[in-house]
C-alpha cells in the first residue's frame, strides 16, 4: 500500500516549462507535420538529435463528438462514431450499436451478428493496413505504403458494395441490419480472403527481414509490461509487451466465443515487436473472417425481434399500417431506452474501443462517453520517447497507431 | 594563352551543361516513372505521350511560384545559397571524358571539357564546397527543421566524402594517377587471366572499393535510404523547407545533376567508362549511367531510411575501415605481387 | 430479397443480463463490494446492478484509497484502468452536481468494475496519477470537460481545449451546444442564427 | 598586360575582399562565407601557379572540412555564448592592429627577400615533368625526404583524434535524459508500480506449439486463451529479458 502521505508531488512548474539549457532546442513538431498523422503536435526538447523531453499537444481536431452525442437521438448518432475513427468506422459504428442494444437489452439476430463479425475483421485488416503503410512510410519504406493502399482498396470495394459508402460507412444498425446482404458479398469476402495471404507475405518480404527496418524498430520504444498495464494501454501496443488482453477473447461479444483464433504476443514490447503482432493479427482475421463465412447461416433475419427500438423492416412500412406507425414514431421520436448505464467495449484496431452511455430514460442520451483507444496509447509517447533519437519519434507514433479524430473525438 | 582551345573548350562546356540540363528533367520523368511502375502504379501519363512532357510542365509551374523569403531569414544568404548548390552541380561533369577527340572542320575538338590531372580530387573538392549550398540554405532559412537538416547534412557529406575519397584511393594506386583520362586509358586494356579474357575494369580488381563507392555516393548525394537531410517525415524537408518556387527548384536540379554526374563518375571510374563491347563511345558510357540511375531509383523504392545515429555508425565504423583495408591491401599487392598486371 | 420471414420472439430474459463480466450480479456476493465494506466500511455509498454492470458509489475522499485497494488486493486486482469520465447530474438530482466515473478492469481476473463517486462544484477527488500513470490525460480531459478538480495531479490543465479558453467546460449541461458566444464563420458576414438557444431535453 | 595577370590580379582582389569581409562582418557564419571565397580564390591563384594538387587540398580541407566545421559550431552555438564581436575594448583593438602591422611586415619582408635573394629549388619544370607531374613530385617529396614529419604529424593527428574521442563522450546528454526521465513520467508512483502483487511462484512459459517463428530470430506467442499470460507476460518474467 502506498502512503499518499509520504509521495511529494512533481512540481508542476519544472514539468510544464522543463527550460531547455543552451545546448538544447525545442523543437515543435505539427500540428502540420507529414508523420503526426493528422494534427497532432509534439513540443520535443533535443540534444542535438537525442530527445530529452516530449510533450503531445492534441486537441487540433476536437469537435466535441461527445457533446454532439448528448443532442442527438440514439440512432442519430451512428454516423457521428464513423468520424471519430475515420480508417475503421465499422468497429466504431459496433461499439456503439452493442452499447445501446445492452442499454436496451436487444441482440441482433446470429446471421447479423455473423456479417458484423466479418465486417469488424475487414475493418480491422483494413486499419491495420493503413498504419502498415503509413507507418513503413514514417520510417521512409514508400512502396509498402502503396501496396497496403492498394489492397484495402479491396476492402473499401467490400464495403461499398455492402452499404454503398468507402469510408465513413454508418453499416452497422441498432438491432442488426435492415437491408438485405448482396449475393455476391460472400464470394467477394472469399475472393479477397484467398488473395490476402499473399499481399501479407509480400510486405513481410519488403520489411520483417530488412536490416534498416531491422535497425530502426528492433530495440527502440520499449514498454515494459507492468508499466503497459499502469498506462491503461490496450490492444497492440499492450500485446506487444507480453499482456495478453484482448477483448474478442477475455469477454468474447457478438459470436467470438464461436469462432477459433489465436492472440499474438510480443516478446521484447518494443517497435518490432508491436509490428510482428499487428501483422500476426492480420493472419488471424483471414482466420476469423473464414470461419465465419463458413458458419453464417445464408438465410435468416437481419434485424432484431420486433421491438419498439429498432426500425421496422422496410417492406413492411410500405405494405403494414402498424409498421409503418412505429417506423414514424421511431424516425420522429426515437426510442427511449430504459434508466441506466451501461458500458460496453469491443476489440477496435487500435485496442479497446468502449462506450459508456448514461439513459436518464429520453430519447438522447443522457452522457455519451467515447473510451477511444488512441487517446489512452497515445499517453506512453512521452515514456517511449525520452532517451530516442528524433527520427525514433516518427516510429513510436507510428507504432502506437492513432487517428487524430479518435484521439481528439 | 591558345585561344582557339579555350573556346572550344568554352563550346563543349556549353552543350555539355545543356545536355546536362535536359537529362537532368528528363531524369525526373525517369525516376517517376520507374517509381510508378515499382509500386503498381502508373506515374505522370497525361502530359504529352507517356508524360515525357510532364518536366517541361513541372519547370514552368516551379518558375511562376512565388519566392518566399521567410521574414527571419538570413536574407541573403538565403537568396545565394539555393544559386551555390546549383553552380556547383554540373561542373563536376568537366572533366569526365566522353569518347576520343573529334575531328571537325579541320579543329581537334576533345569530347571533355577539360583535362585536368588532378580530376577525380576536383570532383571530390566540388562536393566538398556543394555542402554549403545546404549548410548556408538551412542556415539561412532560420527555420529549425532547416537547422537540424543542415547539421545533418553536413555532417554526413563530411563522413561520407572521406568514404567516397578513400574508397577511390586503391583506383589511384593501380592506375597511378589521379587523371580521369589515365585511369580509363588503364582500363580499356585487355586482362588475360587463364583462358578468360576480361576487360581490364576495376570493378573486377577493386569490388570493395566499388562497393563502398556506390554507398558513399548515394549518401553523398542525399538519395535514399541515406536522405536524412531532407527527411520528409522528420523534417518536413528538411533543409529546403522554407524554399519555394525556382530557388527550390534549384536544389532539386542540383540533386538530380550531382546524381548524374556521380552515375557517369562511376561509370567512368569502375566499369570501363566509354569502353564496351563492339564499338566504344559515349553510348556505352550513357548505359552504364542509367545503369546507375536505374539503381539509386530501385533503392529509394525498396529501403527505408537509415536513422541518424546509424548512418554517422556505419560511415565510421563500417565503411571506413573497410576502406583502409582495401587501401592496404592494394598497396601490398602493387608493392610486392602483381606488377605485372 | 423474400418477404420477411416470421422473427424470433423476444426472449424473456435479455442475454445481456447474463454475460458476467462484471462479476456477481447480487452485490452481497461481489467480492469487490464485500471486501470495500469491511475495509472502508464508512466510504462505501451503494452498489447497483444495471444489466449484469456492477457499480460501486463511494465517498469522493475514499475515492483513491479504494481504488487503489482494489488495485492491490490478491482477491480482486484490478490492475487496468480503462477509463476515468465524469457525468453532469444537473438535470437528474440537486446534489452533488457532477459523479465522477472510474472503470476498472482486472486482466488476470477478467472482470470490470465501476466505482463512481459524487463530486459537487469547487470540491475536490483525489487524483488517481499515483496508482495509475494512464489517469493523467484521463483526468485532464477531465478537468478540461467538466472543471473537476483532481486533487495531487501534477499536471492538470486543459487537454483538449486550447489552453487560454475562457468560457467554461463544454460538456457541463448549462453549456449550450454551440458555446456562448456567435462565432462567425468564414465566408459570412453575421453569425448563422441558433435554432435553439440552450439544449431542450425532451422529458423521459 | 596578359591575361594570366589580368584573372590573378581579379582573383587576390576578391580573396582580399574575402578577407576583409572576414573582418567587418557583424554575423560569425557571414565571416566564415568571407573566408571560404578567400580561401576559393587562393586555390584558384595555386591553379594558376600549375599547383593543382595543392588547389584541390586548400579546397577540399580548408574550404571542405574546416570552414564547415566552423560554420557548424557557430550555428551550434548558442549566439549568447558567443563572445563579444567587435566590442570596443581598446586593448583588443591596439593588439589587433600591432599583429596585423607586425603580420604585414613579416610578409612583406618574406616576400622582398625571396624575390630579391631567392634561390630556384632542385624541382624546375623538367624535373617534374620528368617523374610525371607536381602531384607525383610532391608526394615522393614528402614520403622521401620529409617522412619522419610526415609520420609525426600523423601522430600528433592520432593522438587529437583520439582527444577529441575522449572530450566528447556523451555521458551530459544521459544524465539529463535519465533526469527528465525521472521528472516526467508523471505519475508519483513509479509507472511500473512499486506494489505488484505477489505473483505465484511458478510462472509458466509458452509451450513449444505457441511459439512462432515471426521474424529475425523473434518469436511471438501465440496465445489459445484469454486465461494465458494474463498474470506475467509471455516471456515470463516482469523485466526486459
Amino acid at each position: 500500500m502506498i502512503d499518499f502521505s509520504q509521495s511529494t508531488p512533481v512540481i508542476l512548474s519544472e514539468v510544464r516549462q522543463l527550460t531547455p539549457t543552451r545546448r538544447e532546442l525545442v523543437l515543435n513538431m505539427g500540428p502540420q507535420h507529414p508523420s503526426t498523422h493528422g494534427v497532432l503536435r509534439i513540443r520535443l526538447t533535443l540534444e542535438g538529435e537525442t530527445v530529452i523531453a516530449c510533450d503531445p499537444v492534441i486537441g487540433y481536431l476536437h469537435r466535441g463528438v461527445e457533446k454532439l452525442g448528448e443532442s442527438h437521438r440514439y440512432a442519430q448518432f451512428v454516423p457521428w462514431t464513423d468520424r471519430t475513427d475515420y480508417v475503421a468506422a465499422p468497429s466504431n459504428n459496433l461499439g456503439y450499436v452493442l452499447a445501446v442494444e445492452k442499454l436496451c437489452g436487444i441482440q441482433a439476430p446470429e446471421r447479423a451478428q455473423y456479417w458484423r463479425m466479418i465486417m469488424a475483421e475487414l475493418t480491422r485488416l483494413a486499419s491495420h493496413l493503413v498504419w502498415l503503410g503509413t507507418h513503413a512510410l514514417d520510417i521512409g519504406a514508400l512502396s509498402v505504403s502503396l501496396y497496403t493502399f492498394r489492397d484495402r482498396e479491396l476492402i473499401l470495394d467490400i464495403f461499398e458494395k455492402f452499404c454503398g459508402a468507402r469510408l465513413t460507412t454508418n453499416m452497422m444498425e441498432i438491432g442488426g441490419f435492415s437491408r438485405e446482404i448482396p449475393p455476391e458479398l460472400p464470394e467477394m469476402v472469399r475472393e479477397f480472403c484467398r488473395y490476402f495471404p499473399k499481399a501479407i507475405q509480400q510486405y513481410e518480404d519488403l520489411l520483417t527481414e530488412n536490416p534498416i527496418w531491422l535497425a530502426r524498430t528492433k530495440g527502440v520504444g520499449i514498454i515494459e509490461p507492468d508499466v503497459a498495464i499502469n498506462y491503461g494501454l490496450t490492444g497492440a501496443c499492450l500485446r506487444g509487451s507480453g499482456v495478453n488482453y484482448d477483448v474478442r477473447k477475455a469477454m468474447p461479444y457478438l459470436l467470438y466465443d464461436r469462432v477459433e483464433f489465436d492472440v499474438p504476443l510480443g516478446t521484447h514490447g518494443d517497435v518490432y515487436d508491436r509490428y510482428l503482432v499487428r501483422i500476426e493479427e492480420m493472419r488471424q482475421s483471414i482466420r476469423i473472417i473464414e470461419q465465419c463465412l463458413e458458419q453464417v447461416p445464408t438465410d435468416g433475419p437481419l434485424m432484431a425481434y420486433e421491438s419498439q427500438y429498432v426500425i421496422p423492416p422496410h417492406k413492411n412500412v410500405m405494405t403494414t399500417a402498424e409498421d409503418m406507425q412505429r417506423h414514424f414514431i421511431w424516425v420522429i421520436k426515437g426510442f427511449s431506452p430504459p434508466k441506466g448505464e451501461v458500458y460496453h467495449a469491443v476489440e477496435h484496431s487500435k485496442g479497446e474501443l468502449g462506450y459508456y452511455i448514461v439513459s436518464d430514460g429520453s430519447p438522447i442520451p443522457y452522457r455519451l462517453r467515447i473510451r477511444s483507444p488512441d487517446f489512452v496509447n497515445l499517453q506512453s509517447l512521452p515514456y517511449m520517447a525520452q532517451g530516442a533519437m528524433l527520427a525514433d519519434i516518427v516510429a513510436l507514433i507510428g507504432t502506437i497507431d492513432i487517428v487524430l479524430g479518435s484521439v481528439d473525438r | 594563352m591558345d585561344w582557339q582551345r579555350l573556346l572550344v573548350s568554352y563550346f563543349v562546356g556549353f552543350v555539355l551543361l545543356n545536355v546536362l540540363l535536359g537529362l537532368m528533367a528528363y531524369m525526373t520523368w525517369f525516376e517517376r516513372r520507374v517509381l510508378a511502375r515499382m509500386q503498381h502504379r502508373v506515374g505522370p501519363n497525361r502530359t504529352g505521350p507517356f508524360g515525357l512532357l510532364q518536366p517541361i510542365a513541372d519547370g514552368i509551374k516551379l518558375l511562376a511560384k512565388e519566392d518566399i523569403v521567410p521574414a527571419n531569414a538570413d536574407r541573403l544568404v538565403f537568396l545565394v545559397a539555393p544559386l551555390l548548390s546549383f553552380a556547383l552541380a554540373p561542373l563536376g561533369a568537366a572533366v569526365i571524358p566522353f569518347g576520343e577527340s573529334l575531328h571537325l572542320f579541320g579543329l581537334e575538338i576533345p569530347l571533355l571539357v577539360a583535362d585536368i590531372n588532378v580530376a577525380v580530387l576536383y570532383v571530390l573538392a566540388l562536393g566538398s564546397i556543394g555542402v554549403y549550398g545546404i549548410i548556408l540554405g538551412g542556415y539561412a532559412s532560420g527555420n529549425r527543421y532547416s537547422l537540424l537538416g543542415a547539421l545533418r547534412s553536413t555532417a554526413q557529406v563530411i563522413s561520407y566524402e572521406l568514404v567516397l575519397g578513400l574508397s577511390l584511393v586503391g583506383v589511384f594506386i593501380l592506375a597511378g594517377s589521379f587523371s580521369l583520362q589515365d585511369i580509363l586509358r588503364e582500363q580499356q586494356r585487355v586482362l588475360v587471366i587463364g583462358p578468360l579474357t576480361l576487360p581490364n575494369w576495376y570493378i573486377l580488381s577493386q569490388p570493395l572499393a566499388f562497393a563502398l563507392f556506390l554507398i558513399a555516393a548515394v549518401a553523398e548525394t542525399n538519395r535514399a535510404p541515406f536522405d536524412l537531410p531532407e527527411a520528409e517525415t522528420e523534417l518536413v524537408a528538411g533543409y529546403f523547407t522554407e524554399y519555394s518556387g525556382f530557388r527550390f527548384s534549384f536544389y532539386f536540379l542540383a540533386e538530380y545533376i550531382n546524381m548524374i554526374v556521380v552515375s557517369l563518375l562511376a561509370g567512368t571510374l569502375f566499369v570501363g567508362g566509354i569502353d564496351g563491347p563492339f564499338a566504344d563511345g559515349v553510348w556505352w558510357l550513357a548505359l552504364k549511367a542509367l545503369f546507375f540511375l536505374f539503381f539509386y531509383v530501385w533503392l529509394r523504392a525498396t529501403l527505408p531510411r537509415f536513422r541518424y545515429d546509424q548512418l554517422m555508425g556505419l560511415a565510421w565504423k563500417v565503411l571506413l575501415p573497410l576502406a583502409l583495408l582495401n587501401i592496404g591491401l592494394t598497396g601490398l599487392v602493387r608493392l610486392w605481387g602483381i606488377g605485372a598486371l | 430479397m423474400s418477404e420477411p420471414r416470421p422473427v424470433p420472439a423476444p426472449t424473456a430474459t435479455s442475454p445481456w443480463d447474463t454475460t458476467g463480466y462484471w462479476g456477481p450480479t447480487d452485490p452481497e456476493q461481489h467480492p469487490a463490494v464485500r471486501l470495500i465494506r469491511e475495509r472502508f466500511p464508512d466510504a462505501l455509498r451503494e452498489a447497483t446492478v444495471f444489466r449484469d454492470e456492477m457499480t460501486i458509489r463511494v465517498d469522493r475522499r475514499a475515492l483513491r484509497d479504494v481504488v487503489e485497494f482494489l488495485r492491490t488486493h490478491p482477491e480482486l486486482r484490478y490492475n487496468h484502468l480503462t477509463d476515468i469520465t465524469a457525468v453532469d447530474m444537473l438535470y437528474l438530482r440537486e446534489r452533488p452536481r457532477f459523479d465522477v466515473v472510474v472503470q476498472l478492469y482486472s486482466i488476470p481476473r477478467r472482470q470490470r468494475l465501476r466505482v463512481k463517486c459524487g463530486v459537487d462544484d469547487g470540491e475536490t477527488v483525489p487524483s488517481l496519477v499515483p496508482i495509475f500513470a494512464g489517469a493523467n490525460w484521463l483526468e485532464r480531459e477531465c478537468y478540461d470537460m467538466f472543471g473537476i478538480i483532481f486533487e495531487g495531479h501534477p499536471d492538470l490543465r486543459r487537454i483538449l481545449l486550447p489552453e487560454d479558453w475562457d468560457e467554461g467546460h463544454p460538456l457541463r449541461k448549462d453549456y449550450p451546444l454551440r458555446g456562448y458566444r456567435d462565432y462567425v464563420q468564414p465566408g459570412f458576414e453575421s453569425p448563422a442564427p441558433r435554432i435553439r438557444g440552450t439544449l431542450r431535453r425532451p422529458g423521459p | 598586360m596578359s591575361l594570366q595577370v589580368l584573372i590573378f590580379s581579379l582573383l587576390a582582389c576578391v580573396s582580399i575582399l574575402g578577407a576583409l569581409g572576414v573582418v567587418i562582418a557583424r554575423n560569425p557564419v557571414h565571416s566564415a562565407i568571407g573566408l571560404v571565397l578567400s580561401f576559393l580564390n587562393v586555390a584558384a591563384i595555386y591553379l594558376i601557379a600549375r599547383a593543382e594538387f595543392l588547389a584541390v587540398v586548400q579546397v577540399i580541407v580548408y574550404a571542405g572540412a574546416v570552414i564547415v566545421l566552423v560554420v557548424f559550431v557557430t550555428m551550434l552555438v548558442h549566439p549568447d555564448d558567443l563572445p563579444e564581436f567587435h566590442g570596443r575594448r581598446p586593448l583588443r583593438i591596439v593588439t589587433g592592429l600591432v599583429l596585423g602591422v607586425a603580420l604585414l611586415l613579416e610578409v612583406a619582408a618574406a616576400v622582398l627577400t625571396r624575390s630579391l635573394s631567392g634561390a630556384p629549388g632542385p624541382w624546375t619544370d623538367e624535373a617534374v615533368a620528368a617523374v610525371g607531374g607536381n602531384t607525383q613530385a610532391l608526394g615522393q617529396t614528402l614520403y622521401s625526404d620529409y617522412m619522419l614529419a610526415i609520420q609525426l604529424t600523423a601522430l600528433l593527428l592520432l593522438a587529437a583524434t583520439i582527444g577529441a574521442i575522449v572530450l566528447a563522450r556523451p555521458e551530459a546528454v544521459s544524465e539529463r535524459v535519465a533526469a527528465a526521465r525521472r521528472t516526467l513520467t508523471i505519475s508519483l508512483a513509479h509507472p511500473r508500480g512499486l506494489d505488484q502483487p505477489e505473483r505465484p511462484p511458478a510462472l509458466p512459459r509458452p509451450s513449444d506449439g505457441q511459439v512462432k517463428p515471426a521474424g529475425s530470430g523473434r518469436p511471438i506467442v501465440l496465445a489459445r486463451s484469454a486465461n494465458e499470460f494474463t498474470e506475467q507476460p509471455a516471456w515470463g518474467e516482469w523485466r526486459t529479458p
